[in-house]
């Protein structure tokens, strides 16, 4: 079994492991060893590409394996990573691993919970090391249909409302992608040959103009759904509010960012022409996105739909920053996903825990939990200067880097608008103040949360792994920033090129 | 073919014959007599074929054949319909077709 | 006539003499011992299910009615397959009281429409298609009427049976026109006839449309389909929609391609209407329904609409898409009316909103019912993932506009289908019930063809030979 | 003469079809229905087609209108009238009949018949179907026949399915 | 020479930050206090250690100070010109901040174990206070202007968990919140600057951006090409750096964006000591004296900008600081009002040699302002310790009972009113000079200020000491030894200080030169000064009615001036009732209402539609042949009449 797919496979033979236990006790405690296995081949796989490249092998994809699939369709089983696909490799290890102890207390079915859990692990896992188009739309269904369960069955509120709207748009979203992949396929091979879905193949040819512009809203819009893209973010509020707390965490935190990698991997690497002719739109969208998603999330009560809000604004920067299409505002764009990935994922895993205890989520009927549960407050207060782009956290390498490369544009419009979305970090810091003010800090407002316990052990674990990773960014980013960077290049080039034209 | 008479003239009849069916198949209310308004179209369409043999292709058999088919078939079919519109006469104490309608929409 | 002769027509030599075997143990056992019949039958079947896996070789039969073709080989063992997982799931239904009399019937009446659809598949000429259609037809009104103690049923019988008769008169007026316009009704003179296709060839080509639209329905040729989906006992609404749809999918798509070749600018642009007509349709309506097996029926009209943007393509590997369309549909769709007869068997609850809380208490059965919507709706990584990626690849290898509107239209029409395809599973998984229903053992057959249904389904998926072996032996216009 | 003939069988075709379709009283109907039968038997006849004259006389005359009128039996009273059929059905059928008509009738109005015409040989006789029938290759209709033996047997079966009473 | 060792000053506090943070209440007191006071002692003494190497021994070359990089690595890469660098730059301005900071520092630790004793928070308060140190070491010594935003953050988030330290009181919690967002929008003005500036000149390097040739000019040719673009009337690297300077504003709580800093009074004292008085609100006028070659020689107009804002906002606190009661207030708005006063004479200045006055005079000021006011800080923590409470209504006549809180006020006092001979009588003097000799509205202005402090400072200084003798519910005592000798050791900074020949080591080009005392500006000013004492003295000295017959005179204006001028309630409108009610609501309405519901008007149309065509399917087999037949004939119609071929 080759390096890749084994991080497909674990998830399932962990999936297999489940299968074989009774109760909640076996279940998380495989489910935890399988996560923690997978987090550990994650770091093996960061340290074997660093070995790789250090060997200067100059391939854009690494590990590649591939596998004649349907023969007559060209479709093959191929894997393989650049330093995107492994930044994002480990980021899912990390939030999935924090994910299993956010939920170590699911006492309502828990075999079958983590087994979905699981399943939407394997499936973005999947989805990253896909250089096939077939098999990594196959990972990015995959990935997407265990949510309606998780939601509906273990969500909380109006679950059943918030899993179908979720799941209709962003089937809605991947039905757009059919479309746009199966028009990438059959102009895969403009001067003949054979058609392919390979992506670095497709890379290689030049797809007639008209052919692009037709297909790439598709496309993009397509992979937009999922990361959030105005007007199509309105599932992502009110499934966020629903979802268990893992859920939300593994959703916001790896899913979503499917959606951008999709963005940029899919639509704007293979048809470049029409990314630099149509980009001004999406750019307008996603402006708006981030203003937008800022705002909103100051009009919010609930902890969830504000960090709902919060992630909409967020993940419209990723796709703003890859719209500039300039290397560094795309690396800032991917560092941004890592960076809001693990910052959300520790929100959601946050606000779980203190829902758990409160059972409420209106922060009107909280205060002063910094007093009571001060190990999850000081957490929230890291989760929350991360957000807003504190120095130190992941938060602000992600955001410089999109606000530096967004500038280095040659547009003026494109410069305007990054000064617009600038103005997200002001917005940013109103609404994280606002709610660790009222939240956090200030007089205890109900006396009965008095009593609470602070988090416990698997708690912690959850907590500690989170930011232990966004300090780490935080602190020494350029490792990171410098593998995504390389690998952007042929990306890039290619919008360059298009640029050109 | 019978001599002096246009082939188009004979279609016009099994034409007139087929819609005429149909519209009792549309119409009546009765079950055996939406039956008997089916036989009338398979009827207009067998002498169809056997009017095409004759006319344009006599060298083979292939519309007599057909026809004879069609009219096997017609019997097969009436005996099973029949059967049937018993049964439904049983359930529902009616043979009128617009009685029956417990399913729908 | 030779051996070789017989060794083509197997399948249905085969399937006749089980026929007779039934009957003739019909006749032979005394009453108490007639439970011995459904068995036998399932046993006989599956080793005739066996033997149409034996290498065959192709060839024609009596002046060209009688073609046997590797595709058409294909196709009837796939049949086979779904008749046999029927077969697996009927063996419940003798059980009762009301039935225990009718068995060997029953088994000679399916059979003999099998039969007839292997005949519809093979035939040569429209006049043994037309013989094999009705043989699939008529005996089947019989069989929706099958619970004489039901009026749905009787219903079910008599409104499958009045409106097929329409639809092959209008056929049949087509085809006699297609005679006159053409000189024969021999597959090969039609396709290779030199003529100048005038409005009378259009009409023909309208009527058989419409004859065979009835079968698959197709919107707005499928109205009866729900209505008798509904009313006849489970296991041959499961026979109705799976392997008489299959098999009328199948012949009209050969039909469309050789026979009718030359008149693809006009029955493309009309399939194109259709097709969106129907999963529309098929979509809208089943949205709104509680009752299972309506639901299912619904559904598989909007099947029928996804599989008509396969045919349309008019190539190669829009049949391939199709066929291999046909088979994922066998194991999904007979997965999923498996449990709805082990459900409606064991329980006699029929609606969606009794499913209420079903996983607390069957949670095989709920996981199976959902990976069978699941594969229908098209989410991976089971079968219909592939079924329906396929059928779009194949309306999108036309590579134009309008093609691409129609696959546009397709992809939104799986949104809503998605929708309602959740909405069962979000009753067995979701929804609270005070008191769903209880736990129950299902017959060891019941499971067997479960089994088999879901195997096939993730089976068919991944394993991309049986694709590759389908497009092997297809063609396009 | 066969000219008169046939305008006479023709006009007791439309007519007694359309009888068929409209009389509101069943066995009228049923009556009308034979006679559409019969003389249609009397074209074939006409069209010097005996046998299937034969099997027209046969089969539909002799077998399909007596089950049917058997049936009439068992599920009616003879001096029940059935109401006229109402406007809001009836209008909508007519006029789809209608168009129906018109556009098949212009449809075969259109088409050449005339230059297909061929020359008539000998009619067909018994032999010539009794051959073709027993005929297994280039013309031969053996597996049709053969065939549909299945379906009439597996209808029969059908129908004694249907209306076979449980034993006990 | 290597100055790598220089790192340690920074990184010292970060580890003490991380221990004690980490290790929080597992680890006592006591220890965590003596750590974190050891930690930026060891820093204090390197910092020394470096301003003698640095001053002394290597940093001069050719007459010239060098800037010197004694420590650096890429933290992150942007482009291949564009990168973070975090390091440590060695020149005057960062040498004597080390010196500053670490010496306030070092004091308000000291201090922090007297005042922050039995507190619940102890330790955290002493990682927070690790945390800043860190923080503001950071950023005096940023090599470049990405390092200095980065460590402008931190210092930011640091003041923003100071200031909410009582975070269950809710008026701290607003006050850190309002310090935090507004010193953020602040900041948003000072990226969008270093975007602006990075964008032309593609580097963030302090060094490369500030390289002047020898006669003068800016290196760089990029910002010549700034200036040459024009953007609304003004120059494209004018509106740089005016945006980089509303940061500046921003830290410096300079007009309008000096909301907060009253507020901020809310945290403990030794905090406003530290923060709010001598280090980071004085980061503004270090970020503009970084800048000040381009400020200076390429965009002067920036420059005006920084001079008038610096004036305006050095009036306009000095005349609220005489209406309030709050102790800490009156400080707070003297802060803001001495920090205008260095913002203006950078404003005067000019770039090079003698014309380089203002500059030296400002980071002169900036230097004694950050020793008398942490000073007047630490008393009046002193104070409040004694006595529990901030309002100067509370206090009176406390001489008797705190004399060395008394005495070092006295001095520190003293020192900001420009007492001859005393540190802040000598920069102030260079800063006047340097307005004279450039722009007399402003130095007009500066002594109308000048007169201003010295007459709220003593009003102060009185109605604390002297003045009314209060009851007090316990007997105010003097503070323990470990608040008392950070006073004293203050207090000889805030004497002698001003002794320092600071021409001869802070200029704007490095190249020292001598200052003379202008006899014929220090003369009145000091005058002016004694006449703002001698005003309060009738006033406060002794219990009085004359301020409420002033008062009850002035009223209107009165009332406005003792609430800011209504600044807070617009900002408070804007914010609130614009940003939040109109706008931030009015957002969240039209997310729900509109785009959610047009996706869930997607689904009711489906239901509708499936609703309405439920009649398709009738149960009657008659109408479905009907709709059959239909069907066949429209196709027939559509395909053989309708479409020609």
């Amino acid at each position: 079994m080759d390096i890749l797919s084994l991080f497909v496979v674990v998830p399932i033979l962990t999936m297999v492991g489940i299968l074989f236990t009774k109760g909640l006790k076996g279940t998380r405690t495989v489910a935890a060893v399988g996560m923690g296995v997978q987090l550990v081949m994650a770091f093996n796989l960061l340290y074997q590409y660093f070995a790789e490249r250090a060997k200067d092998t100059v391939s854009e994809m690494l590990f590649r394996v591939d596998y004649l699939w349907f023969e007559s369709f060209n479709i093959h089983y191929s894997v393989g990573v650049d330093g995107i696909a492994v930044a994002m490799i480990l980021l899912t290890s990390i939030v999935v691993f924090a994910g299993i102890f956010s939920s170590w207390k699911t006492e309502d079915l828990p075999r079958e919970f983590f087994i979905a859990l699981l399943l939407l692990a394997s499936g973005v896992f999947g989805f990253f090391i896909s250089i096939d188009l077939f098999t990594m739309f196959l990972f990015y269904e995959l990935a997407v249909i265990p949510m309606y369960l998780l939601i509906g069955l273990w969500g909380s509120g109006n679950k059943e409302y918030s899993a179908m709207k979720l799941t209709l748009m962003l089937m809605g979203g991947s039905a757009l992608l059919i479309l746009g992949l199966l028009g990438l396929y059959f102009n895969s091979a403009p001067d003949g040959g054979a058609l392919t879905f390979n992506i670095l193949e497709i890379a290689k040819v030049s797809i007639p103009h008209d052919v692009q512009m037709f297909f790439f809203p598709f496309l993009f819009v397509g992979f937009g759904v999922l990361g959030a893209l105005f007007p199509f973010h309105t599932w992502s509020p009110d499934g966020h509010a629903s979802a268990p707390t893992a859920v939300s965490m593994l959703h916001a935190g790896v899913l979503m960012k499917l959606g951008g990698y999709g963005c940029f991997r899919v639509a704007m690497y293979l048809l470049p022409d029409a990314a630099q002719e149509m980009g001004w739109l999406f750019l307008i969208l996603t402006t708006v996105s981030i203003v937008y998603g800022a705002f909103g999330a100051i009009a919010q009560k609930d902890l969830k739909y504000i960090n709902a809000y919060s992630s909409v604004s967020h993940c419209g920067m990723v796709i703003f920053a890859l719209l500039m299409m300039n290397k560094t505002a795309m690396d800032g764009a991917i560092l941004q996903m890592i960076s809001h990935g693990l910052m959300t994922a520790l929100f959601f895993a946050l606000i779980g825990m203190i829902y758990g205890r409160t059972h409420t989520r209106n922060i009107y009927e909280m205060g002063g939990l910094m007093r009571i549960m001060p190990f999850i407050s000081v957490a929230y207060v890291i989760a929350g200067l991360a957000s807003l782009g504190l120095p130190g956290l992941s938060g602000f390498v992600a955001e410089m880097t999109i606000f530096v490369g967004s500038f280095q544009h040659q547009d003026v419009f494109h410069r305007v608008c990054t000064i617009l979305a600038c103005s997200a970090i002001v917005v940013t810091a109103v609404y994280i103040l606002r709610v660790v003010g009222i939240l956090l800090f200030g007089p205890v407002r109900n006396k009965e949360f008095e009593t609470l316990p602070d988090a416990k052990w698997y708690e912690k674990v959850s907590m500690v792994t989170l930011i232990i990773a966004i300090v780490a960014i935080g602190v020494a980013p350029l490792w990171l920033s410098d593998m995504i960077r390389e690998s952007l290049t042929p990306i890039v080039d290619k919008l360059t090129a298009a640029a050109i034209n | 073919m019978i001599e002096g008479i246009e082939l188009q003239h004979i279609l016009i009849v099994t034409t007139l014959m087929f819609f005429i069916g149909v519209y009792g198949f549309l119409v009546r209310r009765n079950l055996i007599t939406i039956l008997m308004a089916s036989e009338l179209i398979l009827n207009s369409v067998s002498i169809n074929f056997v009017v095409f043999n004759k006319y344009l292709y006599p060298d083979a058999l292939q519309g007599y054949m057909f026809a004879i088919f069609v009219i096997a078939i017609a019997a097969a079919e009436a005996a099973v319909a029949i059967a049937i519109i018993i049964n439904v006469y049983r359930r529902f104490k009616s043979v009128n077709v617009e009685n029956v309608h417990e399913m729908k929409y | 006539m030779n051996l070789h002769s017989f060794l083509l027509m197997r399948h249905e030599l085969v399937l006749i003499a089980i026929m007779l075997i039934v009957l003739i143990a019909e006749l032979a056992t005394k009453d108490n011992r007639k439970s011995i019949i459904a068995p036998l039958a399932l046993v006989l079947f599956g080793i005739h299910t066996v033997i149409g896996f034996l290498p065959m070789e192709s060839g024609t039969l009596f002046g060209g009615m009688f073609n046997a073709t590797p595709i058409n080989n294909i196709m009837k063992n796939i049949l086979n397959i779904g008749v046999l997982i029927i077969l697996f799931q009927t063996q419940k239904t003798f059980d009762s009281e009301l039935n225990r009399g009718k068995v060997s019937e029953y088994f000679i009446v399916l059979f003999s429409t099998l039969i007839g659809m292997f005949y519809m598949i093979s035939a040569g000429d429209f006049l043994m298609f037309y013989i094999g259609l009705e043989i699939a037809t008529i005996p089947l009104a019989a069989l929706a009427a099958f619970n004489r103690h039901e009026n749905k049923s009787a219903e079910a019988g008599i409104k499958l049976l009045l409106s097929s008769t329409l639809s092959s008169g209008i056929l049949l007026y087509g085809l006699s026109m297609l005679y006159a316009a053409n000189g024969s009704l021999f597959f090969t003179d039609l396709m290779h006839g030199t003529y100048t296709i005038t409005s009378l060839h259009t009409l023909t080509l309208i009527f058989f449309f419409a004859g065979m639209a009835f079968k698959i329905s197709l919107v707005p040729f499928h109205l009866w389909a729900a209505d008798v989906y509904e009313g006849a006992p489970v296991n041959v609404t499961s026979y109705l929609s799976v392997i008489s749809k299959g098999s009328a999918v199948f012949i009209f798509t050969v039909v469309l391609y050789t026979v009718f070749k030359n008149y693809a600018e006009t029955w493309q642009p009309m399939m194109y209407i259709i097709a969106i007509f129907t999963m529309l349709v098929g979509n809208l309506f089943a949205l709104r329904q509680n009752n299972l097996k309506r639901f299912l029926a619904f559904s598989s009209i909007a099947q029928a609409g996804f599989l008509l943007l396969g045919i349309i393509a008019g190539s190669a590997v829009g049949m391939a898409t199709v066929i291999y369309y046909v088979l994922v549909y066998v194991f999904s769709n007979l997965a999923a009316f498996g449990v709805v007869s082990m459900i409606e068997s064991h329980t006699g609850k029929t609606t969606i909103s009794d499913l209420n809380g079903f996983y607390r208490t069957n949670p095989k059965l709920s996981l199976a019912l959902m990976l069978a919507l699941f594969s229908l709706a098209g989410i991976p990584p089971v079968a219909g993932f592939f079924g329906k990626f396929f059928l779009f690849t194949a309306v999108a290898s036309v590579n134009t506009t309008p093609y691409h509107i129609l696959l546009l239209i397709a992809l939104l029409n799986t949104i809503i289908s998605l929708y309602y395809y959740l909405m069962p599973v979000k009753a067995m998984f979701i929804n609270k019930n005070e008191s769903p229903i209880a736990y129950f053992k299902s017959d060891v057959f019941a499971k067997i063809g479960l089994s088999i249904s879901l195997t096939g389904m993730v089976v068919v998926g991944f394993v991309s030979s049986i694709y590759e072996e389908i497009l092997k032996f297809c063609f396009g216009l | 003469m066969n000219v008169i003939i046939f305008y006479i069988l023709a006009a007791v075709i439309l007519v007694c079809s359309v009888l068929t379709v409209t009389s509101r009283k069943i066995l009228r109907a049923a009556t009308a229905l034979m006679f559409t039968l019969i003389a249609t038997a009397g074209l074939y006849f006409l069209l010097q087609v005996n046998f299937l004259a034969a099997v027209q006389l046969m089969i539909y005359a002799g077998g399909i209108v007596v089950l049917i009128v058997f049936s009439i039996l068992l599920t009616h009273h003879m001096e029940h009238q059935f109401d006229l059929a109402e406007p809001k059905k009836a209008i909508p059928a007519a006029l789809a009949a209608i168009a129906g008509t018109v556009i098949c009738i212009s449809t075969v109005l259109q088409f050449d018949f005339t230059s297909r015409l061929a020359e008539q040989t000998t009619a067909p006789d018994v032999k010539l179907f009794g051959r073709a029938f027993l005929n297994y290759g280039e013309g031969g209709y053996v597996l049709p026949f053969e065939v549909i033996s299945i379906l009439l047997l597996a209808a029969m079966v059908a129908a004694i399915m249907i209306a076979k009473k449980n034993k006990q | 020479m290597d100055f790598t060792y220089t790192l340690a000053i920074i990184l010292l506090p970060l580890v003490t930050f991380l221990t004690i943070g980490l290790l929080d209440k597992s680890m006592p007191n006591k220890l965590a206090g003596v750590l974190g006071t050891a930690s930026i002692g060891t820093s204090f003494l390197l910092a020394c250690y470096t301003a003698y190497q640095y001053f002394f021994v290597y940093g001069m070359v050719d007459g010239v100070y060098q800037k010197i990089i004694a420590y650096h690595i890429t933290w992150l890469k942007f482009t291949d010109t564009l990168h973070i660098d975090l390091g440590v730059i060695l020149d005057p301005i960062s040498v004597m901040m080390l010196l500053v900071v670490t010496t306030v520092s070092l004091m308000v630790h000291i201090y922090s174990n007297g005042y922050m004793h039995g507190e619940r928070g102890f330790n955290k308060f002493f990682s927070f206070l690790s945390l800043f140190s860190f923080s503001m070491l950071g950023l005096v010594v940023a090599t470049n202007l990405f390092q200095m935003y980065i460590f402008w953050e931190l210092v930011g988030v640091s003041s923003f968990l100071l200031i909410g330290y009582y975070y269950e009181k809710p008026s701290a919690v607003a006050a850190s919140k309002k310090a935090f967002i507004t010193t953020r929008f602040a900041d948003l003005g000072f990226l969008i600057g270093i975007l602006l500036l990075s964008w032309y000149t593609g580097t963030f390097d302090f060094v490369q951006l500030t390289q002047t040739s020898a006669i003068g000019t800016l290196e760089s040719p990029a910002i010549a090409t700034m200036g040459g673009i024009s953007f609304m009337g003004l120059s494209v690297i004018s509106w740089a750096l005016i945006l980089i300077f509303m940061g500046g504003a921003g830290k410096s709580a300079m007009f309008p964006l000096h909301i907060w800093l009253p507020d901020a009074m809310e945290g403990p004292t030794p905090v406003s000591a530290l923060i709010h008085a001598a280090t980071m609100v004085v980061a503004g006028v270090f970020l503009v004296a970084r800048l000040f070659p381009i400020y200076a020689i390429a965009a002067p107009d920036a420059l005006t900008v920084v001079m008038w804002v610096g004036a305006f906002s050095s009036l306009f606190a000095a005349i609220i600081a005489c209406t309030q009661y709050d102790i800490k207030r009156v400080l707070a708005f003297s802060t803001m009002s001495q920090i205008g006063y260095m913002m203006l004479a950078l404003g005067v200045s000019k770039y090079g040699g003698e014309n380089g006055l203002g500059f030296t005079a400002s980071m002169f000021h900036l230097t004694t302002h950050a020793m008398f006011k942490a000073l007047l800080f630490l008393g009046a923590g002193s104070i409040i310790h004694a006595v529990h409470s901030n309002s100067m209504l509370d206090m009176g006549g406390l001489r008797k009972y705190m004399p060395i809180t008394f005495i070092t006020f006295g001095i520190a006092w003293l020192a900001i009113c420009g007492f001859p001979g005393l540190s802040g009588f000598f920069s102030k003097d260079e800063i006047l000079v340097a307005a004279m000799q450039n722009n007399t509205p402003v130095f007009i202005i500066a002594v109308v200020v000048a007169g201003l402090t010295a007459f709220y400072m003593s009003r102060l200084f009185f109605s604390v000491f002297f003045g009314k003798e209060t009851k007090y519910h316990h007997t105010p005592h003097e503070s323990p030894k470990t608040m008392t000798i950070p006073l004293m050791v203050l207090a000889f900074f805030a004497i002698f200080a001003g002794y320092i020949p600071f021409s001869k080591f802070v200029t704007s080009d490095g190249a020292a030169f001598a200052t003379h005392f202008h006899w014929n500006v220090a003369i009145p000013v000091t005058l002016i000064a004694f006449i703002g004492m001698g005003i309060a003295y009738v006033l406060y000295f002794k219990e009085s009615t004359i301020p409420t017959k002033v008062t009850k005179a002035l009223k209107g204006v009165y009332t406005t001036i003792y609430n800011k001028f209504y600044i807070d309630e617009i900002y408070l409108f804007v914010t609130k009732k614009i940003l939040f009610n109109i706008v931030a609501r009015s957002i969240a309405w039209f997310d729900r209402h509109v785009i959610d519901a047009t996706m869930n008007g997607f689904a009711t149309v489906t239901n509708y539609v499936s609703n309405s065509i439920k009649g398709l399917q009738s149960g009657q087999v008659q109408k479905y042949g009907l709709v059959f037949l239909m069907g066949a004939l429209t196709f027939a119609l559509i395909f053989i009449y309708l479409v020609t071929k």
